[in-house]
This record gives structure tokens, C-alpha cells and sequence, in this order.
């Protein structure tokens, strides 16, 4: 896959941050379809407190990119009959914590509607959610919210970690006939990578996971905001002498138990790693699956490094709250690896 | 009943000058200010409007007040019916909207085939009024799929159990269709207690800043459950919340069902034609229990259901007919049995045990089952065809 | 602890139903500090729409226990309100997907308002939920929603599954200075018990599991209505030769590793029982910590037997989702034993 | 501006009566109809109260307004203040109240000790004329903790970030004052875009049914962040959403702070009395951008801004003050140069870097720490020790 990626990009590829991706893939996705429409707070004129729909209701209108009252609920909720009614509505939450009042449509109705109706009324429909510390928020500005969304069946759940990621997994989302909720690495929308806008990658399917760097020590499993952290760590163990694989989810739902599970076989030993809470957090589940598949491989219980169980700090104290490269090194270090020497 | 009126925009004026800067010279004025929307229309009138009884009767369309009789009186079999068959364990449920029939078969007529309604869990009766299968409509309540029905096929959304919650759904498909240019009007229902959900507050709002062609209509029964209107709102009607989103609030006595399908056609009316969203309230009763496992008299007195009892939709309605000749026993006759038929068939195919397949679980979550899910069916496939062998074994001894 | 809840129960104990229990819990709490007050959805002059309130408007009066406009965040919104002002409220959900609607207030408020405040403002709050299927329930009224709430940090997470515990657990809930998600077994309402209303039980401090059954071959890992299911598998698989622990968590937050760790260590095997979703439900959790604190003792991999990833199925499909005794025979058969003898 | 008024009850009436039974003698009456409360004594004015300017203002007490100059002097001392912090790195992020001042003061000073006052989050001014200290009012914005004050010590709630959710708080507190037989107000503050959220209208509804003792005061500023209110709401004016619950409504000038003092003063003396919930609009301009961060060019255009920065809420009063001779410039410049000092107190105490203690992670989640959070804060230590220990062993070198 890496590979495939290098292709794409080859040709008179420039630095773009992952917001112009996801500017861009939400463009690109009006233009290509008629049915798409953006709706949120600030989206319109303002462009979105993160200018991620800047320019969208000029070139499109406001009626394609639309500024909604401020209220969460009534977002989600006309998204669901502006779905009903055949359009795919994009939805922005203006952030993570602010989606919670949209928490009843999301889970009485945007996760069931297929469902109830026997599969008559699908909800092409993409809810975008900049998710995530590390940008010096104040409270309510940075909670990572995806156990919540991983456990609600019907409902996909991205969350890309790259900038070309960024557009293909939203252009897949969009695509989608089914709800996906798109989580945006708030402290990765200002990282840069040589993507070319010309041609932006072939959208792929939702629910792979990716290797991004191979080793053969020890897994590091990841995803968004936390993918630079495990590559950052993985150079630093070098130093050490672990040679560190890192794999990228990309999608919590659909699970890439095969990607997972390949590796993590071959090194036999595994850390998950995420900002969201540790108890009842991603990494439970993950890890869980993990220990189960690869029993018979594990040279070391699976390990987790998240943040702590506590509701998001204030700006000076999310560093100490924030899985950092040491955390992840000291979590390798425990995986018992005199028991195997 | 008032006339329906595009809302007025008062030019700008400024205020100081009305009352005058009187001490101050040096103070500097204040920038214009603008109600945007004359209130005065928007409010309901004081009392519910009436025709059955009326002056306004004689001016009804007979040919509409038959149609909506036959509705009527098929639509309390219905409810009868349903409710009996809770109680031979063949519908898991029923929610009867017995003394609201009214309401109901309105909110059907009122809306043209390519309209969309949006029905809370009491309203099968609209649903089915509007042509949606009987059995179909029931499928939620028999227990053997959620909604039974194809929404697209008959532009009626599902049967809402969360309360308020498909208010905004109605409002976003109205203004989606607006947007298409299409022309199809959302008719939501909802009840008194659904009305104090936050969902009822952000679906009028969307509906009036959009200005999407979508009419609420608040059946207000006089409870939610054991709770009383008194607990549930202290405003002077409900249809006075109408004022506060900028949209004009109708109040319609909801056991005349000629009053409700004018109100209710004037606000589709007004919807279809670009004149924006109407919050009506029908002012009714509802004189069955809650459910068939609800006990009423736990709260409320049966004073309070007899006078109810006896303002009763369908004879009411009965009572015009026949006071203007428009009905005789031989019509009445023929329409009740038309309704004993109906019922007949409906028991008839509730009787039959539905056929349900246990793999459907995993056939609709998403339109390509996940991994996860594949393994799942696959282990639940297991179960069954065991469990089959076990039986076949057993039926073979 | 069995022993003790035996001694309890010994004198002129009668039969009672879970739902009475809790309800009596209810008035014993109500009628030792004024400053319990119940409200909710029809919790007044019908008594709850299962009756667990029932007679309590009646004997305190409306002002304690109060039928509210139907609107559950508000319902939850006005209890924190109250709660900052010494009360203490406890707040029924009139079933687990109605509580939705309170889901930011939840999050955002209730969870946080004392860790905002530096402890300066505790809500001593409890919120009973009745939750689970089984009871033949149409949509949106058997859900289990205790993955959402385990994963916010700020509240305690409880579930009865004896009427004993229904009467400790809820006395306990509203005796701490913390918010408590109280998760009522639906199914289980009208299970009966001895137990005694004139003695109840002490209040047990919540965050401890249980062992319900002594066993040696597996430990089986459960709460709340899945208990019975365990209790009556565990019967069934002395007929295999298993001789089955099962351990009642009651308490999800705070979690009792110790009681679960000590279980697990000596019998080398366990299975995760619960009604929940699988993929991002508890059993993810309780499954990644057993394994990583049992590394070195587990003889095969923790198993998972919970509700399909599916929206809580109709009525008469409810019994293929729901895990029953066969479901987990077969995980309990799974659990390696040729790899040990 | 209205007199209060208690809501009236009709008697019943059967509404057939009035309009006769016409045609059909058999027709059944409806039972009794009645409107539950008189919506005209809730309907607003159709333009903003005023004082300042008008003759109203010779009534007003000098001493009063000779107070809310000094607020305000030093209000709008405040905003610019801390609006400079935000440049010098020292506050994380500022939602400045500037232009907005008449209502920040008037929300402060019309409480009682004894009443409690619940901010949103762009209301540390009224939070900090309430008595907080200014530093502790700023924690939040500073980012070393999140609320950092005592909410009981002063009466005033945290600062709500997530919009209209502290308006049920208010509620729920008021109620509870009530029920314990205290005589406590509470006084919400919200924003014109948080009057479309469903907990606006959750606690709105909560608060009439109750009659509880809560001020509600919306401060329509023409924006949240970039829309304009005409994209938020379609009501003739914020105010007239009180007449959907049953609660009085009432319309000011935002920038005079005579008359929001004196419709917050009627409004607290009706919910302590006895009278239940008021909904107060007050109309005003939210001068700088909505944060800091922002860059309200993007959506607004200057003459606007221009238009209401002449019309400034303290200069009005300043004019007012000097008309009258209450003011003459050595008092004008004493209460300057207060604020000046206060400006520069904050600063200095800003400048220095709050003590954190990076162990307080796992201090307050809950009343003891769990066992999981005792092993976090083991490991949280552990590292910090580290950490120490590798300083101070670079530091020997
Ligand atoms: C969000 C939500 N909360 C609670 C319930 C439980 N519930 C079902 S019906 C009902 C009362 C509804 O009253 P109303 O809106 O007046 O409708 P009616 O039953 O009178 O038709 C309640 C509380 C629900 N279905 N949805
Ligand atoms: C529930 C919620 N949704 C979104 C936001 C993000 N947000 C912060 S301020 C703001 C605009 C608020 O407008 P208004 O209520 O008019 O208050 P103002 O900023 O004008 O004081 C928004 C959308 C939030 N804080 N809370
Ligand atoms: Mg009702
Ligand atoms: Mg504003």
C-alpha cells in the first residue's frame, strides 16, 4: 500500500496540510456529485472555525454549504431527512465535545435507520468531527470521543492520520451509502506532506488498516492523532536496539483484524496506542481482539499506553496527560523482553 | 380562524427618535432596530377552531365529510381491533389512538401522494390511513421487524418511538426537497409531551430559518403517559410556541375532523406555496390507556374520560351527516361493515405467525456486512443448522 | 461475601422481586436524608411506568418526588442544578435509549463538574437506568448502554443482578458524593430472592465484584442480567466436567481487578459474559485487562460472549441475540482444553 | 416597559356555546376549553426598553447609575485588558464582552449575595463584577486549571463552554432554593445562538412548569461567531420565545445600562416574589470578534461595527451623567484611573506563571481516587521523579 501511495504522489507533488486535503476532498466531492452538501455551524461565509469549508459556499452556494443554527441535534437530525430524501449530507461538528448533544440522533437514528427499516432507508451520510488534544483548548475542546462511536453498530468510524489519508478516506466516507463518522486529528490539520491536489488518490475502501513502518520487535497499533507519536518512537528505539513496527488503523469500524493480527503474529509482542481514555477507551477493544488472535504468538501480555482516565486537562497540563514517545518506549520496555532472550 | 399572512417586515425606524432624546444631546442614537417578523398574525386565536356545529359546517365539501366519515369509522375499528389483538398476544404492543381518530385520518387525507409523513409511535392509524398496509404498519408493535413498511414506497417515515425525534428528519427532507425544487410538503406528528423535547425546539427553528414546507401538528391528548398538560407546559396554548420561531400557530379542536383537515390543509397550502412551516395544535383526548399495559386509572378520573367519551370524533361527525342528510342507516351501515370487513382481514393475517429469519439480524446493519459481522452470521448460521440437526435427529427418532 | 449477605438475609426474610427492592431502597433512602429527591418521567402519581416508584409522591410528597416535563435533559440538566445545591437527586430514565437525549449533560456536566471545580462542586447524583433486553421491548427500549458510559472518566457505573445488591448498590449510589449510573436489569425486575426488607443489607461500598460460584476449570466474568445465564451455564457444564467461578462484577466503574485477577490467576481460563454489543463493549475492556494481568496463568485465550454488533434486534428475534447457556457452553468449550491434558 | 402581571385563568367556558351549535342539535358539547394562561401580559414590547435618553431617566436613581459607570469604566478596562493577555501569550483564548458591557454589570449588580449567578463562556466580566476575583475568573482562559473559583463561595457557576447547558443548572438550583424555603435567585446568562439549542428550551419549559425563581437574560450581540441572527433565528424578536412557555418576555436596550438593570431588577423582584421565570432579550453588539483567534472581518462588515461603536454603552451613560450634571471630569478621571489600576494589577499578577502541580490530573475526578487512578498517578509520579531526577543530575554536571 505504501507503495501505491508513493506512485500517487510521485508526480509534481506539493506540501499540503491535512486540512487542504480535507478542504479539498470535500470539494472535489461537490463538484463530482450534486447530492453532497456540507451543513454545520460557521461552515458558510466564515469557512469553519478551522477553514476547512473556506470557499465552499462561494463556489458552491450557500444552499450546497450551509450555515445552521447552533444547535447540534438539529444538524444531525436534518441531516438524516436531507439523507432520507436521497442527498449526502456532510455534516461538520464544530468539535468533538459539541457532537454529544446530536448523541440521540446519532444512536436512535443515524445508526439504526438502515437497520429498522430492513435496509430501505440507507443514510448516505458523513459526520466530520475534529477530535483530539494537543492544540491548548480549553475544556470541552478536546475529548476523544470514539469509543462511544465504535460502540454503536451501524455506524463506520475513520480516522485518517496522513494527509492523503485525509482525502481518501473522506472521499470514501462521502462515497458511502452508509453513515461514517469522520474523526479529525485536531493537532494533525496543520501537518504537511508532498500531496499532489491534481491527482488526488483513488479513494479506498473503508476498513483497512496500513503498515507504516515494518519492524520486527514489537507492534505498535495506532491511529489519528497518535500515528506521529509511534513513528517518532519507533526511530527512538532504535537507540535501544527494537526494531518497531507501527500500524495505522485508519478505520475502528470495519476492524482490520487481518492486518492487525498478521503483524502482530510476526513480532509477537504488541503496544496499543491512543489520547482517548484508556479504561472503556478503543484500546480495550483492540487489545482484547489482539490477545484472543495472536494467544499463541504473544511473547508478552498486549499493553496499552492512552491517556489517563480522567476528563481532558486544561492546556497546561495536557502534556503530562498525552501518550508521549517516552510513554511508548517505557510501554516497549515492559514488554517482557528478558523472558524471551 | 385567521388568514394565513406572509409574515410583515417593519422598515427599519429608529427608536430614539419615537421617544425622543429628551436630555442628552451629545448621546449618540442607537442603530436601527427591526422586529423582523409582525408577531400579531402569528398568534393562535383564543379558541379552537371549530366547524362541525358550526356556521362554517355548511360550507364543507359533503363529498370530503363522507370521505373522512368512512375514514372514521375504519379507523376506531382499527384501533379496537388492534387493541384486542394485544390481548391475544398477537401484537406485542398497541398504542391506540381511539378519540384521536380525528387527527389521525386527517393528517393522511391532507397530504397529496408525493407529501411525506412523519409519524410518532401512536400514529399507525395515520400511517395506515395513508395506505400503508395494515400489517405492515403493525409489524413494530407485532415485534417480528422494526418498521415494517418501505418509507420510500409510501413517503411515510417510521414509526417514531423517541419522541420528537423525526420532527427535525421531517424538516430536513421538506427543505431537501425544496432544494430539488420539487414540490412535496412534510407533515410531522407529535405529542403534547413530545412538544417539550429539545428536538421539538431545534426542528421549529431549522423550519422557520429555512423557511422549509413542513407543518407540525401537536396532537395534545392531555397527557404524556400519567402526566398531565398542566405538568408538562405552562404556556397558554401550544400552539403560542409557534410565536417564538416566527411562524404562524393554529389552534383546531381535534375531534372535529372537518376543522383539523381545513387547518391542516390551509398550512399545507401554505408550505407548498413558499409561505413556510405552521405549528398547529389539535386540542383532543385520548381514551384508552396509554398502551394495552397501562393502567389510566391509576391517574386520571373516569368523569374526565366520560365527558371526553362522549365529544366523540366519529359521532360528531355522524351527528353533521345525518343533521344535513348527508347520511342515512343503509350508508352507515354500509361503511360500518366495509370496517368489520377490514377488521376481519387484519385479524385473519395476524393470526398467521410471521415468518422470520433469524440471519436478518446481520443483513441490514450496513449495506456490506463488516468482517466482524460475517463471522458473526457465520457462528449464528452454526447455531441454527445444529440446532436443526439436533431436531431432524430427534423428529427422526 | 456470600457468607455475609446468607448471615443478612437468615431472620423472617420473604420473598421479594428485585423491583421491590429497589424501590425500597428508594424509600429507605428518601426517608433518611431529606435531601433525596426523586424525579423523572411518571415517577409521581403512577409510580414509574415499571411502579418502582411507586407510593413515593404519595408518602413525601410531589416536591420529593416529582413527574417532570418529558425531556430527559432537562431532567438531568435541573438535577445538577439541584445538586449544587445540596440536594441530592436521583434521576430515573424511563428506559436506556431515552437517555440520550441527556447524553451532553452527562458528558459534559455531570461527569466533569467536580474535577472542572477542583472539587469544589461533587454532584452527588444518581441516575437509574433501566437497561437490557429481554423483555420482549420494541426499538430504542432494550439497549445497553453501559460501553458509553464506562468510557466517560468522572462517573461510577453499577448494576445489581441479585435483589440484595438492587437494594446495597442503590443505597450505596445515593449515599456517594459521586454521580452514579445505576443500570437496572430490566429482566431482572421481577426475579425474586429471600431477602428482608425489615434488616436490609448494609451498604457495601461501591467497586467490588463478587464470587457468586466457587469453581476451578474457568472463571466466567459477568454482570448485571447476564448473572442468571451464568449461574445456570455454569450448572449445566458439570455435566462436561467443568467446574465453573463466576464473578458478579456489579460495579463496572470502579473496576474490582483484584477480585477478577485472584479468580482468573487460579483457574487459568475465563470468558467475558455480557448482553452488550461485542465490538466496543465492556467485554473489551474487562477481557484486555484479565489478559494483561494474567498473562503468564491464562491456558487459553480470554473468550468473549456478548450480543451480536448488530442494533438490538425486535422482539422476536431477541432470543438469537442474546447470549444464553448454550452460547456459552460452546465459548467455555473453546477455551483449549486438549492444549492442557 | 409591561407591568408585571400574574398570569390570569379564565374561567372555563364551553367555546361551542359561544358559537352555537347550529345545525345539528344531537351534536355533543365539547368538553370545557380553557386558555391556561393570558398570552398578552407575556408578549414583549415591540422595541427595547429604554432609560438613558428618554424621560424615563430622571427617575433613575443617581447613585445606581453613578455605580454602573464605574462598572463599566472598569468593565470595558477589563475587556481590553485581557484581550492584550491573549497577545502576550498569557490567556490561552478571550471571547471579549466588549460593547457588551451595560448587560455584563447590570447581570451583577441586580443580585442579591444571596443569588446565584450562571455564566456562559463569554461572560467572565460578569462573573469578575460579581466579586470574583479576576484571576481566579480567568483560570479557565489561562489554562493552568479549568473553573478557578469556588462556585459556592461567590454564588456564580462555572463558566459554561458548551452553550445554553448551564441554563437547566440555573433551573434545577432555583427550584431547589425554593423547595428548601430559601429565598435564592438564579440569573442565567445566554447568547442569542444558544437560544437555539434544545437545552434553551428544555430549561425555559422546566423553569415555567416549576415557576421557578430564574431570571433568564439572552444577549443578543447580532452573532454567533460568523452567523447572523437571521440565520439563527426567524422570531419576530428573541423575546417572544417566553410566550410559548408561559413566561413573560421583555425587550431592552442591551447597551443602556439603566434599563437592563431596571428590566433584570423587575424580572428578579418577580421570580423572588413568587412570579415565576422572566425570558429578557436584551439587545447589543458584540464589538470585537468573537475570540481573539477569530477575524471577524470574514463576515461582517465594518460600518456595522462602526454604527454600534458610536452607540457605546458607556459613553450613553457618560452622556447621561454629564447632562445631568452627576459626572464632571475629576470624577471621571478618578474612576480611570481605578481602572487603570486595576488593568495593571491583573497584568502583573498574569505575568507570573501559575503553580501547577501536574499530580492534580487525578485529584478531583472523584471523591476518592479509584484504583486505576491510584496506578495512573503512581505511574504520573514515577516519571515526574524521573524526570526531576534527570534534571538534577544534568544540573550537578
Ligand atoms: C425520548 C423519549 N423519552 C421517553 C419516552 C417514553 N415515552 C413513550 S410515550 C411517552 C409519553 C408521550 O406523550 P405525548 O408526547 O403526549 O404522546 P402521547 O403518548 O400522548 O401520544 C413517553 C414518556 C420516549 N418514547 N422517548
Ligand atoms: C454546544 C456547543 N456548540 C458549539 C459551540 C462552539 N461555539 C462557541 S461560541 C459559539 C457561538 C455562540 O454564539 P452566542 O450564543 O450568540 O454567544 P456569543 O458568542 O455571541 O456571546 C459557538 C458555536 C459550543 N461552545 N457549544
Ligand atoms: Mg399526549
Ligand atoms: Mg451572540
Amino acid at each position: 500500500m505504501t507503495t501505491v501511495a508513493a506512485q500517487r504522489t510521485a508526480g509534481g507533488a506539493k506540501p499540503a496540510t491535512m486540512a487542504q486535503a480535507i478542504q479539498r476532498a470535500l470539494r472535489d466531492a461537490m463538484a463530482d456529485d450534486p447530492a453532497v452538501h456540507v451543513l454545520g455551524e460557521d461552515v458558510g461565509t466564515l469557512g469553519g472555525v478551522f477553514r476547512i469549508t473556506d470557499g465552499l459556499a462561494k463556489e458552491f452556494g450557500d444552499d450546497r454549504c450551509t450555515d445552521t443554527p447552533l444547535a447540534e441535534a438539529g444538524i444531525l437530525g436534518t441531516a438524516v431527512g436531507m439523507a432520507m430524501y436521497g442527498l449526502r449530507p456532510v455534516v461538520e461538528m464544530q468539535f468533538d465535545a459539541f457532537a454529544y448533544p446530536s448523541f440521540e440522533q446519532l444512536a436512535s437514528h443515524v445508526a439504526k435507520m438502515r437497520n429498522r427499516t430492513g435496509g430501505a432507508l440507507p443514510l448516505p451520510l458523513t459526520v466530520r468531527i475534529p477530535y483530539g488534544g494537543g492544540i491548548g483548548g480549553v475544556e470541552h475542546h478536546s475529548d476523544s470521543s470514539e469509543a462511544y462511536y465504535m460502540a454503536t453498530p451501524g455506524l463506520h468510524v475513520v480516522t485518517p492520520a496522513t494527509v492523503e489519508d485525509a482525502y481518501g478516506l473522506l472521499r470514501a466516507a462521502i462515497a458511502s451509502d452508509d453513515p461514517v463518522i469522520f474523526l479529525e486529528p485536531k493537532r494533525l490539520y496543520w501537518s504537511k506532506a508532498a500531496w499532489s491536489p491534481q491527482a488526488p488518490a483513488a479513494v479506498e475502501p473503508i476498513g483497512k488498516a496500513v503498515v507504516r513502518r515494518s519492524g520486527t520487535s514489537a507492534t505498535l497499533i495506532t491511529y489519528g492523532p497518535s500515528l506521529p507519536v509511534c513513528l517518532e518512537a519507533a526511530e527512538a528505539a532504535r537507540a535501544e536496539g527494537w526494531d518497531l513496527e507501527v500500524v495505522d488503523l485508519r478505520s475502528l469500524v470495519p476492524f482490520d483484524d487481518e492486518t492487525v493480527v498478521r503483524s502482530v503474529r510476526r513480532t509477537g509482542r504488541a503496544v496499543v496506542v491512543h489520547e482517548s481514555v484508556g479504561f472503556g477507551g478503543p484500546g480495550g477493544e483492540i487489545a482484547a481482539r489482539v490477545s484472543e488472535r495472536c494467544f499463541h504468538h504473544l511473547e508478552a501480555p498486549v499493553l496499552r499506553v492512552a491517556g489517563f482516565d480522567v476528563p481532558y486537562p486544561p492546556p497546561m497540563l495536557e502534556g503530562h496527560h498525552l501518550p508521549g514517545v517516552d510513554r511508548v518506549l517505557d510501554a516497549v520496555a515492559r514488554l517482557q523482553w528478558e523472558a524471551e532472550s | 380562524m385567521k388568514k394565513s399572512s406572509t409574515p410583515v417586515r417593519e422598515p427599519a425606524a429608529k427608536t430614539t427618535g419615537s421617544r425622543g432624546a429628551t436630555r442628552s444631546g451629545q448621546r449618540p442614537a442607537a442603530p436601527a432596530w427591526r422586529v423582523r417578523t409582525d408577531p400579531a398574525p402569528l398568534l393562535p386565536d383564543a379558541r379552537p377552531f371549530r366547524v362541525l356545529g358550526t356556521r362554517a359546517a355548511a360550507d364543507a365539501d359533503p363529498a370530503l365529510l363522507l370521505r373522512l366519515y368512512g375514514e372514521l369509522v375504519r379507523g376506531r375499528r382499527f384501533n379496537t381491533q388492534a387493541t384486542a389483538l394485544t390481548r391475544q398476544g398477537r401484537l406485542a404492543v398497541y398504542p391506540s389512538s381511539a378519540g384521536q381518530e380525528a387527527c389521525e385520518v386527517a393528517a393522511a387525507a391532507v397530504l397529496a401522494e408525493r407529501d411525506w409523513l412523519f409519524p410518532s409511535y401512536r400514529d399507525t392509524l395515520a400511517v395506515v390511513s395513508r395506505g400503508v398496509d395494515p400489517v405492515e404498519a403493525l409489524t413494530l408493535l407485532r415485534g417480528d421487524w422494526h418498521t415494517g413498511y418501505d418509507p420510500h414506497r409510501y413517503r411515510v417515515a417510521p414509526l417514531s418511538t423517541p419522541l420528537a425525534t423525526q420532527l427535525p428528519h421531517a424538516v430536513g427532507l421538506a427543505h431537501a426537497a425544496r432544494l430539488k425544487g420539487d414540490d412535496v410538503v412534510a407533515l410531522a406528528l407529535v405529542g403534547d409531551g413530545g412538544t417539550s423535547e429539545g428536538d421539538f425546539h431545534e426542528a421549529m427553528n431549522f423550519a422557520a430559518v429555512w423557511q422549509a414546507p413542513v407543518v407540525f401538528l401537536v396532537q395534545n391528548n392531555g397527557f404524556a403517559i400519567s402526566v398531565p398538560l398542566a405538568k408538562q407546559s405552562a404556556a397558554p396554548t401550544l400552539a403560542h410556541k409557534a410565536v417564538g420561531y416566527g411562524m404562524p400557530g393554529r389552534l383546531v379542536d381535534g375531534n372535529d375532523v372537518a376543522a383539523v383537515h381545513a387547518v391542516l390543509a390551509e398550512a399545507v397550502d401554505r408550505a407548498r406555496t413558499g409561505g413556510g412551516p405552521t405549528l398547529v395544535e389539535a386540542v383532543t383526548y385520548r381514551i384508552d390507556a396509554h398502551t394495552n399495559a397501562d393502567d389510566a386509572t391509576r391517574y386520571r378520573e373516569d368523569d374526565e374520560v366520560a365527558a371526553w367519551r362522549a365529544y366523540d370524533p366519529v359521532r360528531i361527525l355522524e351527528a353533521e351527516l345525518r343533521g344535513r342528510g348527508l347520511l342515512d342507516d343503509a350508508e352507515a351501515e354500509r361503511v360500518a361493515s366495509g370496517a368489520e370487513e377490514m377488521a376481519a382481514r387484519l385479524r385473519e393475517r395476524l393470526n398467521a405467525d410471521p415468518a422470520t429469519d433469524p440471519m436478518e439480524l446481520f443483513g441490514h446493519v450496513y449495506a456490506e456486512p463488516t468482517p466482524q459481522l460475517r463471522e458473526q452470521a457465520a457462528q449464528l448460521r452454526a447455531e441454527l443448522d445444529a440446532a436443526a440437526g439436533a431436531e431432524g435427529r430427534e423428529g427422526g427418532r
